[in-house]
């Protein structure tokens, strides 16, 4: 029998890959986050295929960032990915805007969906909107307050959550993470941001089954659970 | 109220747009459904193929015109078969009769022209003898523009025995009188015909119930783009049930019988070296009977024989000339199944448009350098001298 | 449960252990609170807003200045139109003097639409890039590594400002400490020979102060004058360079002083709509010249011209190019195309001038009026110096009423052969005469020039220029037979090592037909309405490091390097090499603005140089949108904003003769209503304005911040500036950039359009009406070349290529290096801004090396063949692809007639290696690259050096120019 | 009070616009004193989204005679010919088209293609003699010069005449221009072909 306190687990550590992935693409891995990853901190529950991308991760940390070797290589390959215009574009509109216009319509629709839902961009966020960095995070935003939800709990909430995070994958986050992973695995020299891709893409697929059929099993299911 | 009726009458046969040549390919000069319509305007050519208007009155001869299978009568043909099965006495022969026709008869329809060759073929499948189609002289008759339809049918159907080494004469058409009452049961003027009023009435009920609840969602009614719908190859339901029948004909054994193509159902292709690759032929062919193959930097046309219905789509959509319908066909093809490569060629990626094509002149498609030069070369012999004659 | 289990089972999870610092780029709520705002969105101040609306703006595709209306769909640039507003883009004559929005119906769907070019209209691409700069960088390898890091603002500009152990993580710079900027600009100590190894060349008072350390270059600035006012109020520097030595500086110095207009009334052009006789020299009107479309606009009217001097009009084309001017005049057998050879400008136009004077066909009687009042009594609005006496000797000066004896420092003019002050004469005075006093000759202005213009004949002249000395007599009687004649230039003959002598002789040819100011005639650009920010600020002192505007006066005869005391813009193409060999002064920091010297220099490898150069240049820096040629070889890299996300305001060009002040204001993103602060549509991007108040901030200067702009203003941002510039000067007592204000709704400020002429004569508003126009250059006469020693001349002179002591070069070059450079220009290319651009990129793939037939057959190549090519001095760069080594660059050729014989002509802007022209390094890797940016070829690698110098390209001794055109080169089938 | 327009007058359009039954719709270029500045293209693409490398207008660069010697008077001429649609009386691309997603509009003559049933065969580019259709490589079908259908049934101008700096794009009917060509006498032409009678509609005034 799953209960609240599971999903809300469940909830909360979807955030928190969420976040990490976000902060992956965001900035050039910090000090801390390099440590808490090569001492392990990714873990799979269960073999699978996003396990092992996990556990490439983890082996790319390693061994790209030794005891005497500083982050600069990692930071000078992030910036070179995602921060100079280089063949890998982070932003949603590269890919989705029939025009290429990065800043344009796509990025405005994106904005406007943060709005929906009631999600404010911080003046820290120096990022487009439609950045996959902020795109990652805006979901480990809706997580967040999903697993609030579960610990009220908050049926009407969580459907409403759900549906956010469910419409914010299919309209934009699941229709161009593929393209800009399979960009970063052909153009990236750093075993790290090749795992960081190959991770992105299991794990969004992962959502891709899981968001919907999570809602479908609210929808039928909630009401004898709060009762029983 | 009777206006609303008209207005919502729907004709009782589907046309399956997909399979439709003249869907397909406004090119196609394919006519067959209306060339045997009894009545008046009830089929029309319109830019979305062909319209099967209020008029019509269910007799389904169209449907047995139709080589694609287009057009789906009211009682599909194999339901018609299994009816007609349950009938089949084997060995004895099997008589077909119309409506109008005296005399015993098996099996009785509307009207001969409905009958298909695969149906005609079902009481042979079952083990009857022979087959006999009891006809009266269809001259007066109110459906007389579909006789040769059925006069067809009947060739074909013997064509067809010949070639699975039966005699031509297991089927046969046999004269009968004219019954004295006429008794034909489809009413001519559809409007007011009562199953198409209650019909239409029971819909025009359910819509407007259907206005009147609240929570209905919105009726998505986004058509689907033809050029998404082209790169579907649908079955095609006469054929495959035509070849079904074949296969399982007690002791047929395919003799090759070549028989003139014009006017039949079945055609035989070939590519001439003039092909460019564009694949035009196989995305129009309404019944998916060519298929591109690519593989190893080839190009490769494949062909079914047994599913090409001989509506010359291809052929005339081609703006190379190079798709040409054979004069004539084996029928033992429909026993076979082997299906034939047409061209094979060497396929290269124009480095402007990134599509394939064949041969290997340069590095850009033909259909660049037409397209991209061409403006230039236009204005340019314009303008340096030779041809100002020209202008006017 | 069973459905949530099936789920569950069904996944696999990431189980996170540890915390995860929190990025922060969306505001954490609780779950109540989000419950409540949900669904309640926008009130936040957002650049997106619903439906369709316009903003009036300026471009910056080009400079001409012409006004754009942007439309903006749903938060989106979608489309750009010319502004009907602007009298650049659109021919229109408003009710009253200044120009009302309902003058015109110009909405949405408005009948009235403007005209724009390409360019323009590529805008949205440009905003829109996938290749702009998004964060600031620094470099983490050595300098041109392309080992970048993003750093915030706020550490980039501590950095910057601050300085310390900069590089401490690069290898070879652990120790190198690093000045900044506000120790460097507060230093207000003397520069001494710590800071130069060239003290004894200082003026006696000395370089000035270490402060001048700082050095600014520009390539296009129109956010004046907030830059200015960093540089120059703020920082108190004189080192504010800008690309007018590559662009027309030349032009703009002695267009000011020969016909006596203030500076920064830009250049003078013909009056296109009224002329009847026009002569371009060098010019390509409708494709390079600003603004080109209008000038398009232009020439079709003067073509479709209905009037009675309809069938008069011809128009001729000086260029070694067939311009499509050129083509348009041939096609219409109404004109002329003279493919003169490359830099014999001189011969042809003082040719002309011989032939005019020999043959009397000038206006005599204009030419003899001495003073105002003789001009007015003949309806005349102004009088030229022809009369006044000059020395004969050295230095050529004007003969003053005191050295005559006449008691006052007057000009003193011959009437009868007696001197008199020229104020004094009541009608003509003497035009060719000469006289002595006190045993020295004295000529006229006009004998002068009439004893320069026969130096040569016309026959020498045809073996220099390589035209017919028929085409030059017969092109002078038609010009001076005209009913409304006039000679006009642009880059042509005056981006030359003569420039400043072409562009006089070419204005003295116009006076000679009296037509300054006249309708028809040749007119200089006039002022345009200015707004004001008063407030503190300091005065620049000191030598400047291009020695621009300063005079040698050091202890040693000769200057190591050349001094232009005449340039009056800067001399930013000598500024490099110097700074390499620390000449005059060492300098510690250097920010570069809108400017790509390492592609767009003449002769660019020694500005990649010393650019690499730590020594040389220890600080630089560099404010772009994208990852420029320049940028890629700098520290840190500041991210501008595109020209549709700034605040500023621009002038036009003299084709358009009423005033005109534009507004440049973001078509899209976001202002803050409280703080006013202003964001473009990427939020880590802020516009160079901004950067720069924030580096003053900093640094402390003076100028900027709490009550920056005088007491109650505060300049804290670029929108509080312009804010306050728009409320003071001719925009006084309007509100400023409210956004109802006419000023912001139509995109500025227009003069009625149709306010044209008073009488027969332009009405050249904001400048001096009434004035006497200088055909002697007393100025130039009086300074010495600071190389050699000697005297500049003042009048035009026959002469070809020069280098930095005025000496021809060797004529042994041309038989090594028979061909000659030339360049030219696409309408929809300007310099480095358009190539990345990939809708103007797609017009014309690529450029070629375009050579005549006579040529192509002589080395044996057809159009598509590959040549080598290379100059006495051309060098290696790496980053150019087509670079063989050794100074040979590779070039496919097109043929065509389009090109005079001896002439290798490229056009510009193509050849990128920068904004993602070619692959760069970055981290050992190539960078992504589309190769439809950098195709092509750049003709700059391969100027010729100066042959004294050998570090720079050459450059007109006298106002600083660059030789733009006919190096020496050779050419070799591959 | 505004616009100058040197050959065609407002109301001439106007009077386009209002015209009622079958009409063709077209433009009017004047070769003579177009300067080829591209303003046209670039105002095209921007109008009409088309991707990088597809150009529904383009001014074609043409060069012819002779030079060599610069003592000689030069015998070389460029002309620039800014050709778009030419939206023929009887459009071959129609005729080519399998799928019939080429019309030619009763309304207006302006002929279109329906970007839901183009197939993306290119039958139309080998068919039309002026390389009027483009393929967009990255929807896989045919697009072309539409006369800006969307602003023209607004009752605006074309992007192109509206944008062009020399003026020398007109918009307007068929007749109506006709009328006014010969009232100017211009010397006016419409590209035809030899061997493919299309009728274009699309009328040039050339120098005299």
């Amino acid at each position: 029998m799953i209960g609240h306190k599971e999903m809300q687990a469940v909830a909360a550590g979807r955030a928190k890959t969420y976040a990490v992935l976000s902060a992956l693409y965001s900035v050039p891995p910090s000090e801390d986050l390099t440590a808490m990853i090569r001492a392990g901190a990714l873990v799979e529950e269960g073999a699978s295929s996003l396990g092992a991308a996990a556990k490439d991760l983890t082996a790319a940390f390693r061994d790209a960032v030794l005891e005497d070797r500083p982050n600069n290589e990692l930071t000078a390959e992030h910036t070179r990915l995602f921060v100079l215009p280089s063949g890998v574009v982070p932003h949603e509109s590269f890919y989705l805007d029939e025009n290429k216009r990065v800043g344009g319509r796509v990025t405005v629709e994106v904005r406007r969906y943060y709005q929906d839902a009631a999600a404010q961009m911080t003046s820290a966020c120096l990022e487009l909107p439609d950045h996959m960095g902020v795109e990652l995070e805006f979901m480990k935003f809706l997580c967040e307050i999903e697993e609030q939800f579960w610990k009220e709990p908050n049926p009407d909430g969580l459907q409403r959550c759900l549906d956010f995070q469910h419409g914010f994958l299919t309209e934009h986050l699941l229709r161009w993470h593929r393209l800009l992973c399979e960009r970063v695995i052909a153009e990236t020299t750093a075993d790290v941001y090749r795992a960081v891709a190959r991770l992105t893409v299991e794990f969004l697929e992962a959502e891709r089954a899981f968001v919907p059929a999570l809602t479908e099993g609210i929808r039928s299911e909630w009401r004898t659970t709060c009762e029983s | 109220m009777d206006n609303i009726v008209e207005i919502q009458c729907e004709p009782p046969v589907r046309v399956e747009n997909e399979l439709c040549s003249r869907f397909r390919c406004t090119k196609s000069q394919c006519a067959a459904c209306a060339a045997v319509c009894p009545v008046p305007r009830a089929v029309r050519f319109v830019e979305q193929g062909v319209e099967i208007t209020g008029a019509c009155i269910a007799c389904d001869a169209c449907a047995s015109a139709c080589p694609n299978g287009a057009i789906q009568p009211a009682e599909s043909d194999r339901r018609l078969a299994e009816r007609m099965r349950e009938r089949v006495r084997p060995p004895a022969g099997f008589r077909i009769g119309c409506e109008r026709a005296e005399g015993p008869a098996d099996f009785v329809v509307p009207c001969l022209s409905r009958l298909t060759e695969a149906v005609l073929l079902e009481p042979i499948r079952c083990g009857a003898e022979r087959v006999e189609l009891l006809a009266p002289d269809c001259s007066g008759c109110q459906l007389e523009r579909a006789a040769p339809q059925w006069g067809m049918v009947l060739n074909l159907a013997r064509a067809l025995c010949e070639s699975a080494g039966f005699d031509a004469d297991r089927i046969v058409r046999t004269d009968a009188p004219r019954r004295k009452r006429e008794m034909t049961r489809i009413p001519l003027s559809a409007p007011g015909s009562r199953r198409a009023m209650f019909r239409a009435f029971a819909k025009w009920t359910a819509k407007t119930a259907a206005a009147a609840m609240p929570d209905a969602a919105p009726e998505q009614t986004a058509a689907e783009a033809f050029r998404a719908i082209v790169q579907r190859h649908p079955e095609n339901p006469k054929r495959s049930h035509l070849l079904e029948v074949l296969q399982s004909l007690p002791g047929a054994e395919a003799q090759p019988t070549v028989v003139p193509a014009a006017g039949k159902p079945f055609a035989h292709l070939e590519v001439t070296p003039g092909c460019a690759g564009c694949n035009v032929c196989e995305t129009l062919c309404p019944v998916g009977a060519l298929r591109r193959r690519g593989e190893n930097g080839t190009f490769a046309l494949d062909f079914d024989p047994a599913l090409c219905t001989g509506c010359r789509v291809c052929e005339v959509a081609c703006f190379h000339k190079a798709v040409r319908v054979r004069e004539t066909v084996d029928l033992s093809v429909l026993f076979e199944r082997q299906s034939a490569t047409l061209i094979s060629a060497t396929r290269r990626t124009c480095r402007a448009c990134h599509e394939t094509f064949l041969g290997d002149a340069s590095e850009f498609c033909p259909s660049c350098l037409v397209s991209g030069d061409r403006r230039d070369a236009i204005a340019r012999r314009f303008f340096l001298g030779g041809n100002r004659g020209d202008w006017s | 449960m069973k459905l949530l289990e099936n789920s569950l089972t069904r996944r696999t999870f990431l189980k996170v252990s540890g915390t995860i610092a929190v990025l922060s780029q969306i505001q954490p709520v609780s779950a109540q609170e989000w419950l409540a705002q949900v669904g309640k969105s926008g009130s936040k101040p957002d650049m997106v807003g619903d439906g369709a609306k316009i903003v009036r703006s300026v471009c910056l595709m080009c400079h001409s200045g012409c006004g754009i209306q942007c439309t903006i769909v749903n938060g989106e640039l979608v489309k750009i139109d010319g502004n009907p507003y602007h009298p650049n883009t659109y021919d229109y004559v408003s009710k009253g003097d200044i120009v009302e929005e309902s003058d015109l119906d110009g909405g949405l769907g408005g009948k009235d639409v403007g005209t724009l070019c390409a360019k323009g209209q590529a805008g949205i691409y440009a905003l829109y890039s996938p290749a702009r700069l998004k964060h600031p960088l620094k470099r983490v390898g050595p300098r041109g590594s392309g080992k970048w890091k993003t750093i915030s603002w706020d550490q980039a500009l501590k950095e910057i400002t601050e300085g310390g152990l900069l590089f401490k993580g690069v290898p070879g710079e652990e120790k190198r400490f690093v000045e900044g900027l506000k120790s460097i600009l507060n230093n207000d100590a003397p520069l001494g020979p710590e800071d130069s190894d060239y003290m004894d060349e200082a003026p006696p008072e000395g370089w000035g102060p270490k402060r001048n350390q700082f050095v600014w270059a520009h390539g296009r600035n129109e956010q004046s004058p907030l830059t200015p006012r960093f540089v120059a109020g703020a920082a108190g520097v004189p080192n504010m360079l800008n690309h007018c030595d590559r662009c027309a500086g030349t032009f703009y110095n002695v267009v000011e002083h020969t016909l006596n207009v203030p500076p920064y009334e830009i250049g003078a052009y013909a009056d296109y709509e009224y002329c009847t006789y026009l002569i371009s020299v060098g010019s390509n009107i409708t494709h390079a010249d600003y603004p080109g479309q209008t000038r398009a606009r232009y020439l079709q009217k003067f073509a479709k011209r209905t009037g009675p001097d309809a069938k008069l009009f011809k128009h001729v084309v000086v260029d070694p190019w067939l311009s499509p001017a050129a083509a348009k005049t041939l096609q219409s057998g109404k004109g002329e195309w003279i493919p003169l050879k490359p830099s014999t400008d001189a011969y042809f136009l003082v040719g002309m001038i011989r032939w005019m004077i020999e043959s009397k066909a000038y206006k005599a009687d204009f030419l003899a009026l001495p003073n105002q009042q003789a001009a007015k009594k003949t309806g005349r609005r102004n009088w030229t110096d022809m009369t006044y006496l000059v020395r004969t000797k050295e230095p050529k000066l004007y003969l003053t009423g005191r050295d005559a004896g006449l008691g006052q420092a007057d000009y003193v003019v011959l009437v009868g052969g007696k001197p008199t002050l020229f104020h004094e004469v009541d009608g003509p005075a003497d035009l060719d005469a000469e006289v002595e006093i006190k045993g020295e000759k004295y000529k006229t202005v006009f004998r002068l020039l009439r004893e320069r213009a026969q130096e040569k004949s016309l026959e020498e002249c045809e073996r220099e220029c390589d035209i017919p000395a028929g085409t030059i007599a017969h092109l002078g009687k038609e010009f001076s037979s005209a009913k409304r004649p006039v000679i006009e230039m642009f880059r042509g003959p005056i981006q030359q090592s003569n420039g400043w002598y072409n562009g006089q002789a070419l204005c003295i040819l116009n006076m000679m037909v009296d037509n300054i100011d006249r309708k028809g005639g040749y007119i200089p650009g006039h002022k345009a309405y200015a707004g004001d920010v008063k407030g503190p600020g300091r005065k620049p002192s000191g030598v400047s490091v291009d020695r621009h505007k300063d005079k040698y006066q050091g202890k040693k005869p000769v200057s190591t390097r050349p001094w232009y005391p005449l340039a009056v813009r800067t001399v930013t193409s000598e500024f490099f090499s110097a700074a390499k060999m620390g000449y005059p002064y060492r300098i510690k920091a250097y920010l570069n603005y809108y400017n790509d010297p390492a592609y767009t220099q003449p002769f660019n490898a020694p500005v990649i140089e010393a650019l690499l150069d730590l020594r040389a240049m220890p600080l630089t820096f560099s404010i772009d949108a994208y990852m420029g040629e320049t940028s890629q070889l700098c520290d840190y890299v500041l991210p501008d904003t595109e020209y549709l996300e700034r605040i500023g305001g621009f002038k036009t060009y003299p084709p358009v003769k009423t005033r005109v002040q534009a507004l440049r204001q973001p078509v899209i993103g976001t202002l803050d209503p409280k703080t006013k602060n202003y964001r473009g549509i990427h939020p880590d991007v802020q516009t160079a304005d901004d950067t720069l108040i924030q580096l003053a901030l900093r640094c402390g200067l003076p100028g900027f911040g709490k009550d920056g702009g005088g007491p109650g203003v505060d300049l804290f941002n670029s929108w509080q500036f312009w804010n306050e510039f728009y409320k003071n000067g001719d925009f006084k007592g309007e509100p400023g950039l409210d956004p109802d204000s006419r000023l912001v709704k139509l995109g500025g400020k227009f003069e009625n359009p149709g306010k044209q002429y008073e009488g027969d004569y332009t009405r050249f508003p904001g400048g001096r009406q009434v004035r006497g126009l200088l055909a002697y250059a007393a100025n130039v006469a009086a300074n010495k070349n600071s190389m050699t020693g000697k005297f500049y001349d003042g009048l035009p002179l026959y002469r070809f290529i020069i280098d930095c002591k005025e000496q021809p070069l060797d004529p042994a070059l041309w038989k090594e290096y028979p061909f000659q450079l030339h360049t030219h220009k696409d309408a929809w290319h300007t310099q480095t801004r358009t190539m990345n651009n990939l809708w103007l990129a797609s017009i014309k793939p690529q450029n070629y090396a375009e050579m005549n037939p006579a040529d192509a057959q002589k080395l044996g190549v057809v159009t598509g063949d590959w040549v080598k090519v290379k100059s006495p001095s051309s060098k290696h760069i790496p980053f150019v692809e087509v670079s063989m080594g050794d100074g040979w660059y590779k070039m496919q050729v097109r043929v065509t007639s389009r090109i005079r014989p001896g002439v290798f002509s490229v056009s510009q802007s193509y050849g990128r290696w920068g904004a993602g022209g070619r692959a760069w390094a970055a981290n050992g890797k190539p960078q992504y690259n589309d190769k439809r940016i950098g195709a092509g070829y750049s003709i700059n690698p391969l100027y010729m050096a100066d042959p004294v110098l050998g570090d720079r390209c050459l450059i007109d001794p006298v106002a600083g120019g660059t030789q733009s055109y006919g190096t020496p080169l050779r050419v070799e089938k591959v | 009070m505004s616009e100058y327009s040197p050959v065609i007058p407002r109301e001439a359009v106007d009077r386009s616009f209002a015209k009622q039954g079958p009409k063709q719709y077209t433009l009017w270029v004047d070769i003579e004193h177009c300067i080829g500045c591209n303003a046209c293209t670039m105002a095209c693409k921007a109008e009409n989204n088309t991707p990088i490398g597809v150009d529904y207008n383009r001014v074609i660069e043409i060069e012819e005679g002779d030079f060599r010697d610069p003592r000689k008077a030069p015998n070389v001429g460029v002309t620039f010919v800014p050709m778009p649609c030419m939206h023929c009386g009887r459009p071959a691309c129609q005729a080519a088209c399998p799928v019939g997603a080429i019309t030619k509009r009763k309304q207006d003559g302006i002929v279109l293609i329906n970007k839901d049933k183009c197939i993306g065969c290119r039958y139309c580019a080998w068919a039309c003699p002026y390389g009027a259709p483009q393929f967009n490589a990255e929807a896989k079908i045919m697009e072309k010069c539409t006369l800006c259908v969307h602003r023209v049934e607004k009752g605006q101008l074309p992007a192109c005449v509206n944008t062009c700096p020399a003026k020398v794009r007109f918009f307007g009917e068929l007749n109506e221009i006709t009328v006014l060509m010969r009232e100017k006498r211009a010397r006016s032409f419409s590209i035809s072909v030899a061997g493919a009678d299309t009728k274009p509609s699309v009328q040039y005034t050339i120098p005299r």
